[in-house]
């Protein structure tokens, strides 16, 4: 367990690095809703089914919705 | 040991391999559309396949199981197939090698 | 220059985090019986030696206290919610006032009537399994803050699967606008609905937000008090909230 | 350890705010410390080999010391959807911003500063 928890965490390292970086927006929204998701693994293995549910639903599914649809409202926003 | 589980382990087996055939898919596929076919079909079947091994290993867990492949069954193809549609009026063009376009004036009935 | 003094900075407050870290206890090796959620995980505040219940003692809850007694805590299966509800009720009711303000700010910024296009038509198979799906989504909605008390979820959760459901109907539908005055509606008579049984039990136990319903049995649907009820209001409440900014965000003004 | 996962993913945050000038960058990193924030507090609360706070039809037969602290995660579940809803008002806001000056670069945008 611990093994894959450290897997987890170098995983959510490198999505974050990769959301602060990343030249497109669209790629950082993405990069952003998949560290969401992999804490939601975290938050498994520290037995939190609760929190884990809701982080699921909304960080995954609801947190990415909305910035995709405000960027799309903002036609690409400005690329850096 | 009992024989459920010795049938829900190989289950677990077949799925983890076909994950395995699905990741290599979407490595080795020249586009984003064999991409997408390779990852879907076989991660689909993947999860049917480790989620009724669970399924036979516990079978108190059984029922919740067999609706949580309904669901898969459900949700996954037309995932997978808007993604397509999305990703072809976006623009993206198919690779060189495919001869045939049946998609071409964007798929409206 | 920028990026070395950011790095600089970063890394500054992570060594400072680092060494905060030696005030805590390790990762896994909490005591338990230093913190107030042992008195509510041993379903009483009084009568049982915390210290002692922690290392093992023989003093567990009894049955009765377990399984159906009016106590002053009420008695769910799943501790979190009872601490949601129960313990930290004060917490849950700020948070929808934050949540109602933070939907009322999007409506005053992005208000409209017209609704937002893709530009895309969306095509058949879409359409027809969304019919299959929408009812399922919604019923699982339902379920998650039906059951909040004995499986994990809760009205939180639930909430945000519906909103789910609605934004699955505005991608479907390239015509579809939530009916706003509905969701306003529906989740002001919540808000109301929770103060009034935060009233109610003001008015019977002499506390506000307290629990003043038969608890039952743990493990069945009809336990836990009042539980259940501010956890449905809860539900819908959320999820007519996150439906409307759902909505909100898609309206844009005309030309 | 998930403790320096936590603290290295806020690090993360803070140089994505100080170094980028694209607002929507602002709005991503300020979402990455939320949920490393989330992340910390739930680590507080883990009991090693312990069970999720729920009780089950085996209690007679469980031990005392085998729930996680169940206060942490509650904090947490209200923090999560308040997250949600202060990102939401945030993106709407970005929205006016491109519309009034026309980009959400803090370089470029007409009419700040100058």
């Amino acid at each position: 367990m611990s093994a894959l928890i450290w897997i987890a965490g170098g995983m959510m390292v490198v999505a974050a690095v990769f959301a602060v970086e990343a030249k497109r927006i669209l790629d950082s929204v993405i990069a952003m809703s998949a560290l969401s998701l992999i804490s939601v693994f975290l938050f498994i293995a520290m037995r939190a089914p609760d929190v884990a549910i809701t982080e699921a639903a909304v960080g995954a599914g609801l947190v990415t919705a909305v910035l995709l649809v405000t960027l799309f409202r903002m036609k690409g926003g400005g690329d850096e | 040991m009992s024989a459920n589980v010795v049938i829900g382990d190989i289950l677990l087996a077949i799925g983890a391999f076909f994950y395995f055939l699905g990741g290599l898919g979407i490595l080795r596929m020249p586009d984003v559309y064999n991409r997408l076919q390779a990852g879907t079909k076989a991660t689909t079947l993947g999860t049917f396949s480790t989620v009724l091994g669970v399924g036979i290993a516990k079978p108190e867990f059984l029922l919740k199981t067999l609706i949580i492949i309904a669901f898969v069954a459900l949700t996954n193809p037309v995932g997978s197939s808007v993604l397509a549609r999305a990703s072809y009026l976006s623009g993206i063009k198919p690779c060189d090698c495919t001869k045939v376009d049946e998609y071409k004036g964007g798929g409206e009935e | 220059m920028r990026r070395l003094y950011a790095i600089l900075v970063a890394a500054g407050l992570i060594y400072m985090l680092f060494v905060f870290l030696g005030t805590l206890p390790l990762y896994g090796k909490v005591d338990l019986s230093n913190r107030v959620s042992a008195h509510f995980l041993a379903k009483d505040v009084n009568s049982v030696d915390v210290k002692k219940w922690v290392e093992g003692d023989k003093q567990v809850p009894s049955r009765e206290k377990i399984y159906g007694r009016k106590g002053f805590e009420d008695e769910s299966a799943n501790v979190v919610t009872s601490i949601v509800v129960n313990y930290r009720s004060f917490d849950t009711l700020g948070e929808v006032t934050v949540l109602f303000a933070s939907a009322v700010g999007i409506g005053l910024v992005l208000g409209g009537m017209k609704r937002m296009g893709y530009g895309r038509k969306p095509n058949f198979i879409l359409r027809v399994s969304t019919g299959i799906l929408l009812p399922l989504i919604i019923m699982f909605g339902i379920y998650i803050f039906v059951h909040g008390h004995l499986t994990p979820g809760g009205g939180f959760p639930g909430g945000t699967v519906i909103a789910a459901a609605v934004l699955l109907l505005y991608l479907s539908n390239e015509e579809f606008v939530a009916n706003m005055k509905t969701s306003k509606s529906l989740e002001g008579s919540m808000g109301s609905l929770y103060v009034i049984f935060g009233l109610a039990g003001l008015a019977t136990g002499g506390a506000f937000l307290f629990n003043f319903l038969p608890n039952g049995v743990v493990g069945s649907l009809f336990s836990a008090g009042v539980v259940p009820l501010v956890y449905m209001t809860i539900g819908l409440k959320v999820g007519s909230e996150l439906s409307g900014v759902v909505a909100e965000i898609h309206e844009e003004r005309e030309g | 350890m998930v403790y320096g996962i936590s603290i290295i993913l806020i690090g993360i945050g803070i140089y994505g705010l100080m170094t980028q000038k694209n607002l929507f960058k602002h709005i991503v990193s300020l979402s990455i410390i939320d949920t490393a924030v989330n992340i910390f507090i739930v680590a507080t609360g883990y009991v090693s080999n312990g069970k999720a706070p729920i009780y089950t039809r085996a209690l007679p037969g469980f031990s005392p010391n085998s729930f996680v602290d169940p206060l942490p995660q509650a904090l947490v579940l209200t923090a999560i959807v308040i997250g949600v809803g202060t990102l939401a008002l945030g993106a709407s806001l970005l929205v006016r911003v491109k519309e009034k000056h026309s980009s959400i670069n803090v370089e470029n945008m007409k009419g700040v500063g100058e």
